[in-house]
This record gives C-alpha cells, structure tokens and sequence, in this order.
C-alpha cells in the first residue's frame, strides 16, 4: 500500500573505548504528547505508540498491514462482514486473558466515541469464539486499517472501572505500565510474558515535554536518548553534536489551506488557484520548515506513494499569473493596496493555531505575500477548534493547519471524510464535485486494485485542478537518537517509538 | 550618638542637593530615548517591520539591516522600534489602569476607615488569591487578539499592589500631627492630598509603577510563551521573545535583542525613579 | 596619677573646616566631665571623635588616650573592641537605640554574655541583678515599644554597663524625660564616679551639670567657650554664652507677670466642664473642669502617660470625650481653637515647602499675606526661611513658623503640647517669651502643656496640675 | 505557647479561614462566569483538548456536548459545581474525563515542591546578595547586584531556564535537563524561579539592611560592645528579615504565573500548566478545581507568611 521506506535503522557505531562496565538496559523517550488520560480515545495514539497496547491489526514501517491481536481477517464475498481471528495464548499484563469478549467490548466502545470507527459504515462489532465479526452497511475494505488505529488498541476489561470509565493502562504489548504521572511521564517495564519476541530493554521512560527547546536540549545533554518531533532549527544544531544522530523522514502530514468555496471571493477555482500561485513554498520550506524537499507541489507528498502522482506539474509561485487570474475575476487595486470588488475589499481572516509552532509563522508569510497581490489577511491565532466550528457555522474564509493523511495505514478513510459531499472538517469546505465524490466511493469498496489506483488518479487529479484545500508544505518527521542505540526504527506513520527493537550496543 | 550631621549653626547645614543625582538623569537620558523611539517609531529607519525575505533570513548586522533579520528575513531594529511603540504605550496603559484605581481605592480605603476600608481590603485580598494568569488568559480569550483585553487583563493583577502600599502609607500619613494641625486649621481634603498624600505617596508609587511596567512586558512575553497574543506580523517586544526563542541557539543575537530592550527600558524606569526603593 | 582618659587639643574638621575644638581635658577615676552647650554646638562630636564613630567625611585631630593608650593611632577594628569594655555608651532617645523586637532581659543579658564574657547561666543571674537594682523588675519580658521612657533609658543602661567598662559616655541622657525621670535618670549618673567609674555627660541642661558637678566644658559652634569645675562655672561664668545658658534654665527665669484679674476684664473663650477622657478604652480622668479667658496662660502639668494629650485634643475637638462638654464661645468658628506640637516637624507637611503650607492657610481664611509676614518678622523669623521645606530649618524656627502658622487663622485658644520640650533650653526659653507676647498682643488662650512645674510656675498665669 | 501566643496565631488562622471561604466562592463564580463569556462553542473546544486536532471535528463536538450536557443553563451548571463543592467534591474533568481531585492531588504536590523550591532559591540568593549589598550601600557589590537585578527582572522565565539548562545541564551536566525523577531535578527549574523571585526580594533586604544598619539601636549594639557579626546575627538580620518576609507574601502572587511557564519548560507535571491546559480546553471543572485549589494554596502560604511574621516581630502589629 505505501510504497517501501527503507528502514532507518541506525546502526550504532562501535564504541572503540572501552565498554561500559554495566550495560544499560533503560532508554529514555522524550516527545511532545501530553498524556493526561487512561482513556484510549483521548491518549490512544501515545499508549500505542509505547507499545503498551496492541491492535488487532499491526503496520510496518512501510504502512503495510499485519497481524498483531488478530492472526488473520477475512472480508465477505458481499464485502459486508469482516472476521478477525484473534491469537491465542495472549495474557494482558494483569495476567487475564485476551479474549474475543475483551476485544469486542473494547472495540464497541471505541466505535461509541468519536473517532476513525464512527466514520465507516459499521452495523455491528460481534464477539464470536476467538474471532470477532464486524458488519458493515456498504462494502468498505479499508475496515483493517482502521483495526490499526490508535483508538481502537485493545485494553484489559481491568483497564476500566465499575462505571466503565478508562482507569489504568493495561494492555498485552511488549511492555507494560510501572508508573503513570499525568501528563508529563510513563514508566514503563519489559513484559516478560508477551506473545511475541521480548523487547531487549527492560525499562523505559517516557517524558512529555512541551517544548521544542526543551526536547533539544533533552537530546543534547543525554537525557533521553531518543527524541521524536525537533523544530527545524533544534534539529540542525542537534546535526553537529557529536553524541546523536538525528533522522528527518517524510510522513503522511501537510500543511494545508482550507479555503471556503462557498465564500463568494473563492467560489471560482481561478481564485483559489491565485492564491496558490501567492504562496511562497520555496521560501517557506527554505527559511520555515528548513527542508529543501518539504515545499508540497501537490497534496500529497511522495510518501502516499499510491496517491502522489509523478503526472502533475509542480504547484508555481507566480504572482504575476495570480494578479491576472484575480483581474480576471473583476478585482482591482484599491486606494490602499487592497483589491477591490462590487464596493467590496478582498480583506479576508486566515484561522490558524498556535500547537504547531510552524503554522503561525507560515500564516505570517502568507499574509506577508497575499498583501502583495492586494489581499489583507488578518491571521487569527487560536484553539484549533475554531476551525471546525468555523467549517459548522460558515463564518470560514481560509485556515491553516496540518492534515495528517496517515492516520491509519490506508489514508482513503481520512480522504473519503475530507473530499467526500459536501467536503469536511478538516477538508473541502463548500465544495463537492460529484465525480471525485464517486471516485472515492469506489476507491474505498473495491477490491480490485486497478480500478482503485486509477480512480485516485482521478481524484487526485480534481484536488490539483479545483484545489479545494491548497497544498502548502510537506512534513519531515525529525528524531534525535543516542549514537551507542541501536535497533532504532522510526515509523512515519508515527504509530510506533520502536521501543521493542531497541539495544544498547556494548 | 544620633547627630549624625554637625549643626553649623542653624539652619544654614543642609546646603542645597542637586535636584537628581547622576545616575537619576541616565535614567532620564535613557527614556528620553525610548520614547523617542517609540513616537518615531519604524519610519526613523524607513523599513517596514512586517516586511518578510523568506530568503534571506537570520541576516548579521548590516547597512541595510541594521541589527539583521529574523526568522522570516524582517528587518529587526523596525521590529524593535515597532515593538517599542506597542510595548510602552501599553505598559504605560497597564501602570495608568493599575496605579489609578489602586491608588484612589487605597487612599479611600485609608480615608475612611471602619468597613469601607475593611470591604475594600476583602476584596483585594480575595483578588489576590485568584490567580493573576486566570484573569490574563480569560479575557485574553474573551477578546481574542486584542492587546486592550490582555493589558486590562494584567492591570487587574496588578493594582492591589498599588492599592496595598497606598493604603498603608497614606494610614500613616493621614494619622500624622501634621495632617490633624492642618485639619484643625480649616483645610480642605483637596489640600491634605495635595500636600501631605501625594507628596509623601508620589516617589514610591513611581517605584511601583516602574516595577509594574516591567512586569506587564514580561507577562505579555509569559502569555506569548502559552500562546497568547501571537498576532501575526504585530511585533511587540515580550511576543518577540516567545517567536525569537527557538532560534535560541543558532542566532542568539535576536532573542536578545527584546531582551536587551526590556532591560534597558527597566534600568531607565529604576534610575529615574532614583534609589529604586520597592516600598 | 594615672588619668583614665585624657583628651589633647582634639578637634573635628570637615575637609578643612573646623568644626569643634579644640578642647582638651584630663579625668580620673571616678572623674566626671559634663560638655554643655546648644544643638549644633558639636557637643555629640566629642563624643563621636573619642568613639571614632565620625562619620566618613568628618575626621579628627588631636590625643586620645586612655589607661595610656593613644586611641587616636589605634586602627578602628582596635578600637571597636574597647567600645563597652573599656569604653560604655548611654545613647540618646534610648528607646530608639533597643532592638525593637528584642525583649528587654535579653538586650541585656547578651551584653553579659558576649560582651563580659560570662557564663550565659551568670549572665542571666546578673542581668536579674541589674533589673533589680534599677527598678526594672516585671519588665524582663517586655518589648522597647512598651516600655516607658524612663524605663528604656534604665534598660540601655544597664545593657551599656554590662561590660563593666571604666568609663560612660552619656549623650543627651535627659533628653525627652519628665522631670521625675529626669532625677533618676541623672542620680543613675551620677552614681557611675562615685563607684569608681568615669562619666563624660553631654547635655544642654543647666540642671543636670549642676547636679552631676565635676568639671564642665562649654562649647559655642564647636568652640570652647569656658572650661573649668562646674560649681565655679555655674557660679561665676566668665562667658556671657554660658551665662546665657544658666539663665535659660526655667530654674533662673525671671518670672512672668501674672495676669490675676482676667475674670473681670476678659471674655471668657472656651469652657469645659466635668470632661472625661479615654484611650484605648481605659479611662484616664474625668471631672475636668476649666474656664479659658482671652489672653490666659494656663500650664497643665503632669507626668508622661496621664493623658495630657488626650485632653487637648478633646478641647480641641479632635476627639469626642467619654463624658462632659466642651463648649467655645458663642461667634467662633471652630478653627479658632487651635494647637502647636511637641515636634515641630511632625506638624508640617515633610516634602513641601513652607511657604505652601502658610499660604494654603492665609488663602483659606483670608489673611493677607503680608500681616503673616509681619507676625512672622515678630516671631523673628526671615521670609526667606520659608522657602525651606520642615526639615531644612531648625526646631525652633519651625515651632515660631508653626506659631505664626496658627495665628494666621485668629485663634481664640491655642493649644500648646509641649512645644518646646525638644528645644535647647534658650530656645525654649525665647519660644515661650514670644508665645506670651503674642497671646498679649493678638489677645488669645494658652494652655500649655508641660512636664516641667518650673516652667509652669515662671511663665503661667495659673497651673494645673493633674495627677 | 503563652495564650497570648495562642490568640494571635488564632487571629491569623481565623482571618485566613473567612478569606479562604470568600476565594473559594469568588473563583468558582469568576471562573465559571468567565468561562461562559468566553466566545466560541465550548464543545468544540473540550472536543479539542480531548481528541488532539487530527481527530477532532464537529461530530466529536456533538458528542462532547450531548455527553457533558452543556446545553443546561448555566446557572444550573454553576449550582451543581457549588453544591458538589459543599461535600469537597470538585468534579470531573470535561476533558480527561478523570476526577479533578485526581488530577490536582499529584499535580498540587508537584507544584508545592517547585515553590517551595523557588522561595529557598530566591532565599538562599538574596540573603548573601542582598545582606552584602546593604552592608556597603553604593559599593561595588551593590551597584553589580542592583544590575544583576534589573537583568533578571527583565529576561523571561523562559528564557533564563533554557539558558541555565544549557550552562548546568548540557554543559556542566550536573543537573538534569527536565523530568521530576530525583530532587536533583529540581534545582534548575526552582533557580529559574528562584533568580526571578530573588531579583527583586534582594533589593527589598538590601533596602531593609540599610535601613537596620542606619538604625540607633544598631550603634548601640556596636557600642555596648557586640561585635560586627554578633550584632548582624543577633539584631539586624532579624529585623531585616521582617519585610522580606511580609514581601514573599506578595510574590506569591507572581510565582504562579512563572510556575506556569517554569512547569512548561521543564516538562513539570505541575498544577499551573495544567490550569492553562483547562483554559483552553475550556474544562471549566478543572479551571474551578486549580483556581480554586491556587487560591487556597496562595492563603495557606500567606498565612505560613503571617505566622512567620509574627513569629519574627513578637510586637504582634503585624496584620
């Protein structure tokens, strides 16, 4: 499904010196998520991450899936039912037993709280004697992906209290939770009884630390011994201290503007297309982002290796071509520099939020050139709530944000819910095109991988021309990692630390 | 052993100090500065401080960029001069929204005593206890975007300090045998604040306010750093420091150029205030 | 004989103003020396310069020498040991010179034992001694803002001779006492050369020279004026400065005339009648009767603490007494009852200007300022001295201009609080003179309040006395 | 304890104990009242700080809403929160989901180490300085320290905590760069504050130190015949001593503003980061229980201020 990354696999220097008298057995992690919740809907993605809970479904590195919880999953011929078998001999950390029953509950709760399950067509999740059937309303075969998802790992029944309420971090992964101190740390210790191969640390840390800075200086210091998600500018001091490594890889998340076509300025494609033309993307991945290969020329980046397509043109900077296509749209400069148009100026609110530190200054290059084609941008930092609300209520012009395209390993589920009618939250807004509508639709119940990969082309062809969400920058996924650790692998789908894999080498 | 300066003769021993000492006049020289600064603002070096060169940017010293560029290639000393304009015009609004009402509720609270005093005291005791931050970051969110609602937000915090040293002196002062003489001899409130409250209150509540001015700038730079006031392109010197900080390592010069501002304009308030005595 | 100290052609300088000396003098054991003169004469100098506790930009000239030791060349850290070993200290105003969160027994007790070396056990027992013998017993608790002036001074004096050193330096030690703890106080003193020890007492009190005797140094703006035994001096001055000095002692005023037939003459100004009075609850009189007629001097007398004050300000209408009238004559407004303060400075807005301060009062009650000009020439006092704020003029122009200041509204009564207790004696003595020529001339009620009866008898036209 | 004694440490007790009552009313009404005039959709905002930005959207909101129901009046939603508190019940966290007690019973302790921490810190920093500073009023040590002061005033937290990360931790590599595993992870964070708290605190006791070193009673001290350092011990200190100490009363106020960024920083699970974490989900439990639990906390140590105060001047006028 995604095309082959090579494994970065840090292998670790020998240290010609002399080996350290006791080998250590414990890394420390440090990454920007705060846990602050048992519960796997809301901390799901750290508590998966850690290893601590599995999925009935697994992803390598490479986005394909595996079995992990499940041995193996069948779809019905009518592509209506799904069967997992579940592996046998699986203990939770507390010692109870994974069973059909316990997946089946966790899984029909996950399916109650907002998240991936919401959005397909499920009817019912079943246990049945060591498998559990999932039901589906219309034939939908990224279902497994879905399996592969944060939210829905699998905790023990003792993971919940009386009311059912998510109160403790037990899982069947390869390691389990010693301590928890919301929302900074997790403790975690090597399951001795886990299915698969045992991890080779016995113990690991967890720190959330908020801040970019804070991570770097981690890093540089030795305190933790790998470090996920550095700012640029972190990163390329961390490329000359002696003691790391660091690794940047491309995932499945862009910087993306959403622009409201129903908005009267950008319900004509040639407005949005001006707007494209506007954007910087080379000086911004130069001087914000800070890698040469992260200024997207097309949605999605070469790592969606099905979705990407090597028939598109690179998406120009040209504001020559922009003042044109918006001349042509009956705007002329006003007075003040600012287009103008019926008595009305083109002076727009650009939403954006504060949580990725790149997104207000990529806001403030924006509203930096717009202003020179005759466009007053008012950017507005704050919740990134604001947006979908804004998306609900109409008051939208555009925003900007990051749009994770790999949330699970087949990101047709996250394109259906953006592109589909009447466009989404964190997608079109005011824009439906019935044909890429019905392209998605077979994209996400077909079998047949032919008619899938060309009806991708096809949409991905209509996002490019009609540029419903303009493509702004691609991301790198940035890690620092101790010279002497070794068995380092990093995910780009960000589902895994790789903390099972990891060595200390002598 | 308390005659500690010899009497000449009557009262010609204490000859006449100057009127402010030197490092009092620095400090005057250094606002001078500042304010001019300010009022000029980006124009006094032509450049616009929003203007961008994404690729140019981290830019040394220059004759074309006087103190460089920052991390979007903006021409920093604009920014400065910019963030002079908002930083002070602001901190001077915070010390104004604080020190009055602080002053003026205290004065009563002195004046007349009894309930009102004991009511007022309350509620700034109460108004203490509620952390300072919940009200900045409430109406900082009440009001998105607006400085008015963040300054307001920090005045709140701020004036029972001024309400606290003013009740306190102005007690001592108004129980002296100076304020009873000028009662008995017919003056009016006016006079007794004219003469024996403002006087006596005036140097310290300036000691305050220039330790309040610093304190509003470096809470604007504290709610910048939890992502509050960020309002592309505005520059104000403690937002500047919270968007300067990740280059904090590879063009420490920039951070510290807010930074360098900030004490600058501190030292000023304290050497013109003479003696910088916290009262 | 060997002099316990002796002091050689020492003076002050400021850079290279002289500003006292030189003097010399010689005593022994059981010698004592009494420097009199007035306020700025450079008197606490002497004491600074033996002490070396000059400030910085002052220093000294001259031979000290004590048990034989050139103090003067000794380095300062050396000279520090000798203070309360070899040399002892009576502050003035001793209430200001306690740890005012030290109790009492304490400030006392650590003197013995740091300072005398002893056992904490015996410094204890001594201290005990020490409260006992100087009637401090029941206060070893309490804290310098309780205690009473006369009780302050006997605790800072037990602290100072804790050290057993041979020799007292007493700065002003009367200052600020009423007349009964100014006895003891000076018998205090006075047992010091008779046990041996040496006193060096510097007042500007007649009375004290005169009962502590030894020999007396008179010092005129730093000047040695006349030296010599303090029986001889007192008797028969040679200088007319000191001669000036004998004379302001209320003991040697000439006595005022009585003005006896008031009551047929004079209206009568303000009336109180079976007044009580309280502070902080606790009753201090009542049953206070009293007729005030235009032009009366009245003197209340009575010791510190019986609330002389609160009287005042119950006539003055600053206060609501606990029982009785007070009742001002019909026609007068009621500013015309006004008061002057025992400390000038207190009386006066501290940062402005005075010349402010007596304008905002001619404004207000529609006095031309150049009849506040005139009684200020009256009151001797030079316009341009108002151009100085309170604290830039001395005590006793301060307490003219606080005069003149009252007189601009046309009082009635004035009420006077001890106005002068804090003055050097000839300026007290001018004070009042010219308070009694004013109330003559501009026809008003005195009520003076003092601790001294001889004041009282000499310049009141009647005294009362409360107890 | 003499009843005297007694009486003034009850007075305090009581006149904290009414303030504590009115704070922990007035915080839940201000906070609560703030929280709804705060604009926007607070579903959507709880939906927010619960799902992160790659799952949230308005169907979540919906669901938030419909489980939180925060389609009730709010002077309901406020009686409840009152009621509850009646019984020492704070809620549930609308975010977390977990009880706020919970939440705050680890983060409180975290935080309490970190300001008690800072006080040391500023203590242990402005006693030396600010003594050395005062005993030699405009020498050298004292015009460094009044330029070490404005330095520190000025600089941001934040700022200063990296740049002592950098000399301490990556440098130096004696202290721990962030975390909480040891007390050996305290001090870079507890001197961030502490440098901050002590900027100021230092010329407080320099001014306090002048003005006991003016003093009549310090002469006498001199002279009935203590030594320097005696009559530093055993008088001046003390008596300096007293408005520094009132003045920690009024720094408490600010040292919860830099706990925040502090606590931010240096990865901290302290109470203050969570505050700013509830405003901006809009978890209006959690804002009441850390307002709440911040007032009490700010009286508590003020009222250790009062007791410390009147343990220092015996003359009991301290209010």
């Amino acid at each position: 499904m995604l095309k082959p990354f090579a494994a970065v696999c840090l292998a670790a220097t020998f240290a010609t010196t002399a080996a350290m008298a006791e080998p250590k057995t414990s890394v420390t992690v440090a990454a920007p998520w705060e846990i602050a919740s048992y519960d796997p809907t809301v901390a799901g993605f750290v508590i998966q991450a850690l290893q601590v809970m599995e999925n009935l479904v697994d992803a390598d590195e490479t986005g394909a899936l595996r079995p992990a919880l499940a041995t193996k999953w069948d779809m019905s011929d009518d592509g209506l039912t799904w069967t997992f078998t579940l592996r046998d001999g699986v203990t939770f950390h507390d010692g109870s037993a994974f069973n059909a029953q316990a997946a089946a509950s966790a899984l029909n709760r996950a399916w109650k709280q907002p998240g991936v399950l919401q959005k397909a067509p499920i009817t019912a999740i079943k246990a049945d004697a060591g498998k559990i059937i999932i039901t589906v309303s219309e034939s939908f075969t990224a279902l497994p992906s879905l399996m592969a998802h944060a939210t829905t790992i699998i905790p023990a029944p003792s993971a919940f209290d009386a009311e059912g309420t998510p109160s403790a971090l037990i899982g069947t992964g390869p390691f389990s939770v010693s301590a928890f101190t919301p929302p900074q740390s997790i403790s975690l210790a090597r399951n001795e009884a886990y299915w698969g191969e045992n991890a080779t640390l016995e113990t690991a840390t967890y720190l959330a630390a908020g801040r970019a800075e804070t991570r770097a200086l981690l890093a540089e210091s030795g305190d933790a011994d790998v470090v996920f998600t550095l700012d640029p500018s972190g990163f390329s001091h961390l490329q000359h201290v002696d003691s790391i490594e660091t690794a940047a890889v491309a995932i499945p998340r862009v910087v993306v503007l959403k622009v409201n076509a129903g908005h009267a300025f950008f319900d004509d494609a040639r407005a949005r297309k001006a707007l494209s033309l506007a954007i910087p993307r080379e000086g911004i991945a130069k001087a914000i982002t800070r890698f040469p290969d992260s200024a997207a020329t097309q949605l999605f980046p070469p790592v969606l290796h099905d979705w990407h397509s090597q028939d598109l043109a690179p998406l120009k900077t040209v504001l020559e071509q922009a003042k044109a296509l918006l001349a042509d749209l009956g705007w002329a400069m006003g007075e003040d520099g600012i287009l103008m148009r019926d008595g009305e100026r083109f002076s727009i609110q650009l939403r954006t939020f504060p949580d990725r530190p790149e997104l207000p200054l990529i806001a403030a290059a924006l509203q930096d050139t717009w202003r020179e084609l005759g466009i007053e941008v008012d950017v507005s930092v704050s919740n990134y709530s604001e947006i979908p609300a804004g998306h609900k209520d109409g008051s939208l012009h555009v925003a900007l944000f990051a749009r994770n395209y790999g949330l699970t390993p087949d990101p047709i589920g996250t394109i259906l819910q953006d592109f589909g009618p009447n466009g989404g939250d964190w997608g079109a807004m005011g824009w439906t095109n019935d044909e890429a509508a019905k392209a998605l639709q077979v994209i996400a119940s077909t079998a047949d991988p032919d008619l899938r990969q060309e009806s991708i082309a096809k949409v991905a062809g209509i996002l490019y021309q009609d540029l419903p969400v303009i493509p702004v920058a691609w991301y790198q996924h940035t890690v620092s990692i101790n010279k002497d650790l070794g068995g380092v692998i990093i995910d780009p789908l960000q589902r895994s630390y790789g903390l099972s894999t990891m060595f200390w080498n002598e | 052993m308390t005659d500690q300066t010899p009497h000449l003769t009557h009262s010609e021993a204490r000859s006449a100090k100057p009127r402010f000492g030197f490092a009092q006049l620095t400090g005057f020289a250094l606002l001078a500065v500042l304010a001019i600064g300010a009022l000029g603002g980006p124009s006094l070096i032509g450049q616009d401080p929003a203007k961008q060169s994404l690729l140019s940017t981290f830019e040394s010293p220059s004759r074309s960029h006087l103190l460089g560029t920052d991390n979007l290639g903006r021409d920093m000393a604009a920014r400065l001069l910019s963030g002079a304009q908002l930083s002070l015009s602001l901190a001077l609004l915070s010390v104004i929204t604080a020190g009055l009402p602080g002053t003026l509720l205290g004065v009563i609270a002195a004046w007349r005593g009894g309930w009102t005093d004991r009511l007022i005291g309350a509620f700034s005791d109460a108004v203490l206890a509620l952390p300072g931050l919940l009200l900045v970051l409430m109406l900082a969110a009440i009001s998105p975007g607006s400085w008015w609602a963040l300054y307001a937000g920090i005045s709140l915090t701020l004036w029972v300090e001024y309400f606290r040293y003013t009740r306190q002196r102005a007690r001592v002062v108004l129980s002296e045998p100076a304020v009873e003489a000028s009662r008995l001899l017919g003056l009016s409130p006016w006079v007794l604040l004219r003469r024996h409250l403002i006087p006596e209150i005036g140097p310290g509540l300036l000691t305050l306010a220039a330790f309040g001015a610093a304190t509003a700038v470096t809470s604007v730079a504290a709610l910048g750093f939890v992502s509050v006031g960020l309002r592309p392109p505005t520059a104000e010197w403690g937002v500047m420091m919270t968007e300067l900080l990740p280059y904090w390592r590879e063009a420490p010069f920039l951070i510290l150029q807010p930074v360098l501002c900030l004490i600058v304009t501190v030292l000023a308030l304290h050497l013109s205030v003479g003696g910088a005595r916290r009262p | 004989m060997i002099y316990s100290i002796e002091v050689n052609a020492l003076s002050v300088y400021a850079g290279k103003t002289r500003l006292m000396g030189p003097i010399s003098f010689n005593l022994s054991n059981g010698g004592t020396l009494v420097i009199m003169g007035e306020t700025g004469a450079g008197k606490s100098l002497i004491a600074q310069a033996i002490l070396g506790t000059l400030p910085n930009t002052l220093h000294a000239k001259g031979q000290i020498t004590v048990n034989g030791r050139r103090v003067d060349q000794m380095r300062q850290s050396a000279r520090r040991r000798m203070w309360g070993t070899v040399i002892a200290t009576l502050p003035q105003e001793p209430w200001r010179a306690l740890d005012p969160l030290m109790r009492a027994f304490r400030q006392v007790s650590e003197a013995h034992h740091y300072v005398g070396g002893k056992k904490r056990s015996l410094a204890n027992a001594d201290t005990a001694k020490a409260f006992e013998t100087l009637g401090l017993t029941g206060a070893e608790k309490q804290l310098p803002n309780t205690l009473s002036g006369g009780m302050a001074q006997r605790v800072a004096f037990a602290a100072a001779t804790a050290g057993n050193a041979p020799i007292l330096l007493a700065d002003e030690p009367t200052k600020g006492l009423d007349a009964e703890r100014h006895t003891k106080v000076v018998e205090l003193l006075a047992k010091v050369p008779k046990e041996g020890g040496t006193l060096i007492a510097i007042t500007h009190d007649v009375s004290v020279t005169r009962r502590l005797a030894g020999e007396v140094i008179v010092l005129r703006d730093g000047a040695l004026v006349e030296q010599g035994k303090a029986i001889d001096v007192l008797a028969n001055p040679t200088s007319s400065y000191t001669q000036s000095l004998i004379d302001a002692d209320p003991k040697n005023w000439p006595q005022s005339e009585k003005q006896s037939d008031l009551a047929e003459k004079r209206d009568v100004v303000l009336t109180v009648e079976n007044l009580a009075v309280a502070r902080s609850g606790k009753r201090l009189f009542e049953g206070f009767d009293l007729t005030l007629r235009a032009g009366e001097r009245v003197a209340l007398v009575g010791p510190s603490g019986i609330g002389k004050t609160t009287l005042l300000d119950a006539m003055a209408g600053l206060i609501k007494p606990e029982a009785g009238t007070v009742t001002r004559a019909q026609s007068q407004s009621r500013h015309t009852v006004q008061k002057l303060y025992q400390d000038p400075p207190a009386a006066f807005p501290a940062r402005i200007a005075l010349k402010h301060v007596l304008k905002d009062v001619a404004r207000l009650h529609k006095t031309d300022w150049s009849s506040v000009l005139t009684t200020l020439e009256k009151l001797g006092i030079h316009p341009s001295l108002l151009d100085r704020k309170p604290d830039e003029v001395s005590g006793g122009e301060l307490q003219r201009i606080s005069i003149a200041r009252a007189l601009t509204v046309g009082p009635k009564v004035l009420l006077a609080d001890e106005p002068t207790s804090r003055l050097d004696p000839i300026t007290q003595r001018d004070t009042l003179n010219m308070l009694e020529t004013m109330a003559a001339a501009e026809n008003f009620a005195v009520v003076l309040v003092t601790h001294d009866r001889q004041i009282a008898n000499k310049w009141a036209d009647r005294t009362i006395i409360l107890t | 304890m003499t009843s005297a004694l007694m009486k003034t440490v009850f007075a305090a007790l009581a006149k904290r104990a009414l303030q504590a009552l009115i704070v922990a009313v007035v915080v839940g009404i201000v906070s609560f009242a703030m929280m709804q005039a705060l604009p926007g959709d607070a579903a959507y905002r709880i939906a927010a700080g619960r799902y992160g930005y790659d799952m949230m959207d308005a169907a979540a909101a919906d669901a938030v809403r419909l489980e939180l129901g925060l389609d009730q009046p709010a002077i309901l939603q406020l009686w409840i929160w009152l009621k509850a508190l009646a019984q020492f019940d704070l809620g549930t966290s609308l975010v977390y989901g977990t009880p706020v007690i919970d939440e705050i019973s680890t983060q409180l302790g975290y935080s309490l180490l970190l300001a008690g921490g800072a006080i040391v810190a500023s203590l242990l920093i402005a006693l030396p300085v600010g003594i050395a500073a005062g005993l030699n009023p405009n020498g050298i040590v004292d015009r460094v320290t009044f330029g070490l002061s404005v330095l520190f005033r000025a600089i941001p937290a934040f700022a200063l905590g990296i740049v002592l990360v950098l000399i301490f931790a990556v440098q130096l590599g004696l202290f721990p760069v962030a975390g909480f595993h040891g007390p050996e992870n305290l001090v870079l964070p507890s001197l961030t504050l502490g440098l901050g708290l002590a900027a100021v605190s230092n010329r407080v006791l320099r001014d306090s130190v002048v003005d006991a070193m003016r003093a009549d009673w310090r002469l006498f001290s001199r002279t009935k015949g203590l030594s320097a350092r005696l009559t530093l011990t055993r008088h001046v200190l003390r008596n300096a001593a007293l408005p520094v100490v009132a003045y920690i009363g009024v720094q408490l106020a600010y040292l919860i503003e830099g706990v925040v960024i502090v606590e931010t920083v240096f990865a901290w699970p302290g109470i203050g980061h969570a505050l700013v974490h509830a405003i901006f989900g809009r978890d209006i439990a959690m804002v009441q229980g850390t307002a709440l639990t911040l007032g009490l906390l700010y009286v508590a140590l003020n009222l250790c201020v009062d007791l410390a105060c009147r343990g220092i001047d015996p003359r009991g006028r301290l209010a």
